[in-house]
C-alpha cells in the first residue's frame, strides 16, 4: 500500500487532494462521497451578504473558462450555523476561505470563522484592497504584509494564504505571507482575463474581466508553484488547472505538499475521487511509497539561480 | 457502459437525488429543421427516472474542429425507461451543438443527470395550457407526455418563424393536445393574436395553468395574464452554466418572492421556476 | 470591396495582419507570398552575437506550448547586411525587432538599425534590465519610462513598445511607455510558465521556465489590450493566441488596430494567408466595409471605471 | 484534396524548395510490433518527391482523450510517386502517436513537407554501411531504398532489444541490402561487438561510407571509426521542432565546424549531418 498521508503545517491529510475555493459546495455529496477527499475547502465568504456579480458570471475560452462569479455570500451567521454543521459530519479537515475589502475586516471575519469545526483558515487575498488604491492585497508584498500580520493576531487557526497570478511580484509577495506568520500558501488563484463576443460586441462576461481557470492556467500557476516552494519554507498547494494525474505529480515534483482541483470538477463531477484512484494507481505503478518522495523533487540542478528567480519571459 | 452510481446522502434536496455520469450511445442523430435535430440516445434504464423540465449536462465530442470544454446544459425532449431511451431536441448554435452534430450512430456521450427541478402538475389542475416557441419545444414536449400519462386535457400554442420551422406538431398531437399554431411570417404570432388566443381559451375554461419557456415576450404576457386571472403558472430559463449541480453559482438570475428580489440558481432551484416570481430581463 | 487597411500612426499597412516576432523569418518565402502581409517583423536582434538558450527550448502544454528560445543572434552587422536587404524585395513595411539589457545598449542598437529599409522598430522590453534588479524593462513603468525616453532620442522611426502580461501594472506600463514617446503598443509577449517532465523529473525546456503562448494566452492577452486601448490613445497591436479570424475579430473590437499572428504559423504555415482570406469574407459577410469601424467598438457601456481598471480577478 | 502549391522564390535554400501543406488519406495502420506502427498514407504525387532522411510534419488528430498541439516530425520511410503513397515507421511515445495510431482507414491527415535536408549519396560511394537501431531504422529504409535504385552495395547492421523487436529486416534483404542483426538478449548488440563487425567489414573493403540515426553511443562509435579510418559519414539527429520550418530555432543543435562551435538547425540544416560535425550529448 502506498501512502497518501500528507501534512500542511501541524494538519494531516489523509490525500493531497481537495477541492478550490468556489469549485465546490454541500451540493457535490450527491455526486461522491466527501469523506474520501483530503479537505473540505468552501467557497470565500464575506462578513457581510453580498450578491456578487451581473451575469453572465461564465463563458468558455479555447480549452478553458472565465469566470467572474464574485463573491455572493449569504453573510457569516448563516455560514456558521448552516455550512459548518453540514461539514462537521465528516471526518475530514475543514478549511474556511475568507475575504475582505480592508484589513480590518479581514481581521473580524476571521475572528468570527475561528469556531470548533474549522481547521484552518484559507486567505483570498485577490480580492480588491479598498484602502489602498483598489488592487488586490495579493499585487504586492505591502499589503500582503499589513493584512496577513492582522489576521496572525486574530485566530490560531492556521492561516493559509492564497496568491494571485496577477502579480508581477510572486516570490516577493510570497515571503512576505510567509514573513507575517502564514503556515502554507496556496497557489494560485484565477488570471485576469476577458472575452468578447463578436456578434453582439459585448463582453462575455457580465462583470467585464473574469478570472482564468482550468488547463491554460496550469504552466502559470505551476510556474508559480514551483517559485514559491524555492523561496519559502511553509508547505505549498498547488492549484491551477489540474485534471490529470500527471497534473498532480507535475505539482508535487515541483514542490506542492497537496493540491487543489477546481474547474476539472465542472467537467466531470467525480474528479477528485478519480484522480485519488490514479495517483494511488501510479504511484503503486512507479514503486513509490510515499507522496513525500516526489514532493519537491524536481531535478533542476542545472539551472542557476537567476532562472529560478526569473520573473519575465525569457 | 459504466455506470456511475452515486450515493444518496441525508441531506440531498429532493430535487436532485440520483444523479448519474454515464457513457450513452447515439441511436440516431437527425436533422428535423434547417437548425434543430433530434438526438436519441441509448441510456441505462437507472438515469431515466426523469421529470418533465429537467435536463441533463451532456460532455460535447471533442475534433480538431470543435473543441467545447464545459459540459452543455440540455432539457430532455423525451425519455422512457422501457426503451433505454433518451432524446434531445438541439438547435446548432456553437462550438458544442457543432459538436454533438456531428456524433455518428454507435458513438458514446457521456452524460451528466438528470438535473434540476421539473414542471409541477398539481392534481387540481386539470387543463394544461403551453406556450412554446422554438428551443422550448424541447422542454415541454415531455410536459405533454407527462400530462398525457396523467389524464390532463392539454392545449398546445406552438409557435415559429415559418410553418416550415414549425417542429413537434404530431407529437403534440400524439398526447392529446390541442394544437394551435401560429408563424411570424402567417402574422399570427404576435404578443396581440397569442393574448387573444390564450384569453379565448381562458374563458372557455380551458386553463387551470400555464407553462412556457425562455423567452422574455412570453413571460411577461403570462405574468400578465396570470395576474388579470389569478391563475398559476410556470416557466423554464435557460442560463450560461458551469457545473450544473449547484456548486459555482454562476448560473443564477434573479426572482422576485413576494416582494425581496433573491438570486436562485437555475440548474439547482430550476430550471422551472414560477411565473410569478420570475423577473423578465 | 472591404478596406482592410489600417494605420499605425504616420504606418499605413495594406492590412492588419502581420507575424509575431520570432515566429517568422526569411524561410516563410517558400510557404506563403510574403507581400501579403501587412507587415513583416522580425525576430528580436541584439547587437552582439548571442547563443540562445539551452535544450530544449520548446514544449507543448495543453492546448499550447512553452517556449525557451531566449534571443539567439548573429549580431547588428549580419542583421544590416542580409536581413534588411531580403526584406527589400517586398512592397511591405519591415518592422525590426530589438533587444538589450542596458538603456543605453537599447539605445545603441536602436541607432544602429535606424537605416534605410527599416519602418518602425519594435522594442522588447520583456527581457531582464541587468542594470537594476534584473526584472525586466517592462516590469514596471519606472524602468519602461527609462528605456523608452533613452530609444526615442536615438531614432526618428516610430517606436512600438511590447509589454509583458509578467507585470502587474499592465496599465501604469502602457501609459508609461506612452508618455516616453512610444508610437505603440505590442499587446503582449508572452507568459513565464513551466513544464515539468514527470518520468524524469527535469523541467521540460533545458531553461527551467519559458514563455506561454498559443490559445491558452488569448483571454490574458485580450484583456490587456482592451485596458491599454481604455488608458491610452496611441495605436494597440493586439498578439497573443490568435489562430482564427474571429480572434482577430476580437482584438479589434477590443481596441487594436492592427493583429499578430506567432504560434499559430507553427501548426499552419499557411496561417497568416488563410486569415487574411478569412478576414475578408467576415467583412463581406457582416457588411463591414472598412475595419476601422470594428476597432474598439466594444460595447462596454454598462461596465463601471472601476471594472475597466481593474488588475486582480474577480 | 487541397494542395497547397507554395511558391518557391529565389532565395529558398536548395533543400526545402517544394513544401507543401496538404491533406492525405490513411490506408492503413497496422501493429509492426508492440510498440511500432506502420501508416500508410494515399498522398498527391506533387509531394513525393522527396530525399532519403527528409521528414514530415504531421498535425495528429484531436479527440477528447488526445489533444497534441504541435505538429509531429516523422521520417519518410518509403515513398512512392507511382503509387501515390507515403508511410511512416512511428513508435506510440505520448499524446502525438497515440493519436497518430488511432487513426483508421479513410481518415484525414495533414502533413507539412517534405522537409529538412537528406541524406546524400556521392557518386564515388559503392560500398553503404548503415547502422540502425529502433525508429533509425524507418530514417534509413528509405536510404536502402535509394542505393538500391542506385545500384550501390549495401549492408546493414540492425540492432534490437530481442530478436522479436527486430523490424524491417525483409525491407532491407528485398533492398539488396546484407542484413547483420544484432540484439540485446543475444549479447550481440555490444558496443565491441558493433566495432568488431564494422572493422571486418571495412578490412573487407565492404565500406566507402557510413550512416546512422539518433544514438549517442553510435555517434560516438562511428566517429571514432570514421577518424580511424577517414571514412566518411552521415547522421540523422532528433531534437523537439516547433515550426519544422527554420523559422522559430527551438531544433537547434551543437555541432564542430573545424573546431569552431556552431549552431544547427536540425529541421533545416539537418536532420542529416556529417557524423564528424556531430556532437555527443
Ligand atoms: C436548462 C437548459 C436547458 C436547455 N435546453 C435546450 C434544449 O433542449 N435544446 C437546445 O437547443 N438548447 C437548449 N438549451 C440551450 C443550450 O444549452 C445552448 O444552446 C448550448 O449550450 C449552446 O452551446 P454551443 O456551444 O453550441 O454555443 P456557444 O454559443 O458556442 O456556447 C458558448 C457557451 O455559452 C453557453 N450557452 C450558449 N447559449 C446558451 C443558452 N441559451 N443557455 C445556457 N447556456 C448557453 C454554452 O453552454 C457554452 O458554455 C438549454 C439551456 C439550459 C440552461
Ligand atoms: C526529424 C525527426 C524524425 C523523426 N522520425 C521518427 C520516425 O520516423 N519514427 C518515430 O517513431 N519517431 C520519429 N521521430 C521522433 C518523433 O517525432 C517523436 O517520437 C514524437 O514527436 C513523439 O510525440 P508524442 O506526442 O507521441 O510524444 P510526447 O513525448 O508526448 O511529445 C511531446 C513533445 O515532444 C516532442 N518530442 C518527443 N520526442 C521527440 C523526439 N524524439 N524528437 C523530437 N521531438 C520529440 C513531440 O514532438 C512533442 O512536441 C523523429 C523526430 C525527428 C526530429
Ligand atoms: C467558478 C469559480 C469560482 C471561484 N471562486 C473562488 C472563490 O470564491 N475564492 C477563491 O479563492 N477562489 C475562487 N476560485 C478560484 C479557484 O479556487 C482556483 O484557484 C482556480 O479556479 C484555479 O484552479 P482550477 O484551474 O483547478 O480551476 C473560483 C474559481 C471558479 C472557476
Ligand atoms: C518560438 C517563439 C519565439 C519568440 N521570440 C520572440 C522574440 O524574439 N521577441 C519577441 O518580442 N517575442 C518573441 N516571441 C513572442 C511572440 O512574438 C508573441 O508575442 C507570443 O508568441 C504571443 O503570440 P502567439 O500566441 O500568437 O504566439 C516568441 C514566441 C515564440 C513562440
Ligand atoms: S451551473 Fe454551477 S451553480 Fe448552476
Ligand atoms: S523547428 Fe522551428 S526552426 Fe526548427
Amino acid at each position: 500500500m502506498v501512502n497518501l498521508k500528507t501534512k500542511i503545517g501541524e494538519l494531516i491529510l489523509k490525500n493531497p487532494i481537495m477541492p478550490a475555493s468556489g469549485t465546490f459546495s454541500e451540493d457535490l455529496a450527491e455526486v461522491l462521497d466527501l469523506n474520501k477527499l483530503g479537505a473540505h475547502v468552501t467557497k470565500t465568504i464575506t462578513e457581510e451578504k453580498r450578491c456578487g456579480n451581473p451575469s453572465p458570471r461564465v463563458c468558455e475560452v479555447s480549452g478553458s473558462m472565465l469566470n467572474s462569479i464574485g463573491i455572493p455570500s449569504k453573510g457569516i451567521e448563516y455560514f456558521i450555523d448552516t455550512v459548518i454543521p453540514f461539514y462537521s459530519q465528516y471526518n475530514v479537515p475543514l478549511i474556511v476561505s475568507i475575504s475582505a475589502q480592508t484589513s480590518d475586516g479581514f481581521a473580524r471575519i476571521c475572528e468570527r470563522v475561528s469556531v470548533p469545526g474549522v481547521d484552518a483558515i484559507e486567505v483570498n487575498i485577490s480580492c480588491p484592497n479598498i484602502e489602498e488604491d483598489g488592487k488586490a492585497f495579493a499585487m504586492r508584498p505591502s499589503t500582503t504584509q499589513s493584512v496577513m500580520t492582522k489576521l496572525r493576531s486574530a485566530t490560531d487557526l492556521p492561516l493559509w494564504a492564497k496568491l494571485s497570478p496577477n502579480t508581477g511580484e510572486t516570490i516577493e509577495v510570497a515571503m512576505a505571507a510567509e514573513e507575517s506568520g502564514a503556515d502554507a500558501l496556496v497557489v494560485s488563484n484565477t488570471m485576469l482575463s476577458m472575452a468578447i463576443d463578436i456578434h453582439s460586441r459585448k463582453p462575455k462576461l457580465g462583470n467585464l474581466m473574469g478570472g482564468l481557470s482550468g488547463p491554460s492556467l496550469k504552466p502559470i500557476a505551476l510556474r508559480m508553484a514551483y517559485q514559491c516552494a524555492k523561496s519559502v519554507s511553509i508547505p505549498i498547494i498547488g492549484c491551477g488547472g489540474i485534471s490529470t494525474v500527471e497534473d498532480i505529480i507535475e505539482y508535487l515534483i515541483a514542490g506542492a505538499t497537496a493540491i487543489q482541483v477546481g474547474t476539472a470538477t465542472f467537467i466531470n463531477p467525480n474528479a477528485m475521487v478519480t484522480l485519488l484512484a490514479d495517483l494511488e494507481n501510479f504511484l503503486q505503478k512507479q514503486n513509490i511509497q510515499n507522496i513525500s518522495d516526489l514532493i519537491g523533487s524536481v531535478r533542476d540542478e542545472d539551472a542557476t539561480d537567476d532562472v529560478v528567480f526569473m520573473e519575465t519571459a525569457p | 457502459m459504466t455506470i456511475q452510481q452515486l450515493p444518496n446522502i441525508e441531506n440531498a434536496s429532493p430535487a436532485t437525488k440520483n444523479i448519474y455520469e454515464v457513457d450513452t450511445f447515439v441511436k440516431s442523430n437527425t436533422a428535423i429543421t434547417e437548425e434543430y435535430r433530434l438526438l436519441i440516445l441509448e441510456a441505462p434504464k437507472t438515469i431515466l427516472n426523469c421529470q418533465p423540465g429537467q435536463f441533463f449536462h451532456l460532455q460535447c465530442p471533442v475534433t480538431r474542429s470543435h473543441q467545447p470544454y464545459l459540459r452543455r446544459p440540455m432539457s430532455i425532449y423525451s425519455y422512457s425507461q422501457q426503451d433505454c431511451e433518451l432524446q434531445f431536441l438541439f438547435k446548432v448554435t456553437g462550438e458544442g451543438t457543432q459538436a454533438l452534430s456531428e456524433l455518428k450512430n454507435g458513438d458514446t456521450l457521456n452524460v451528466l443527470g438528470p438535473l434540476g427541478v421539473g414542471f409541477s402538475i398539481e392534481p387540481e389542475w386539470e387543463n394544461l395550457l403551453l406556450l412554446a416557441r422554438g428551443v422550448g419545444l424541447a422542454t415541454l414536449a415531455p410536459l405533454a407526455q407527462e400530462a398525457n400519462r396523467l389524464g390532463k386535457k392539454l392545449t398546445a400554442i406552438c409557435s415559429a418563424r415559418s410553418p416550415n420551422a414549425l417542429m413537434s406538431i404530431d407529437y403534440f398531437k400524439d398526447m392529446g393536445a390541442d394544437v394551435i399554431t401560429i408563424t411570424d411570417t402567417e402574422g399570427t404570432s404576435t404578443l396581440d393574436n397569442m393574448r387573444h388566443i390564450i384569453e379565448l381559451k381562458i374563458s372557455q375554461g380551458a386553463v387551470d395553468v400555464m407553462y412556457t419557456c425562455g423567452s422574455n415576450r412570453m413571460l411577461k404576457l403570462l405574468q400578465e395574464i396570470g395576474n388579470l386571472h389569478s391563475l398559476p403558472g410556470e416557466i423554464a430559463l435557460e442560463q450560461q452554466m458551469a457545473c450544473g449541480l449547484g456548486m459555482c453559482q454562476c448560473c443564477v438570475r434573479s426572482f422576485n418572492r413576494c416582494g425581496v428580489i433573491t438570486q436562485e440558481r437555475v440548474c439547482r432551484e430550476g430550471p422551472v421556476f414560477k411565473i410569478q416570481e420570475a423577473m423578465p430581463w
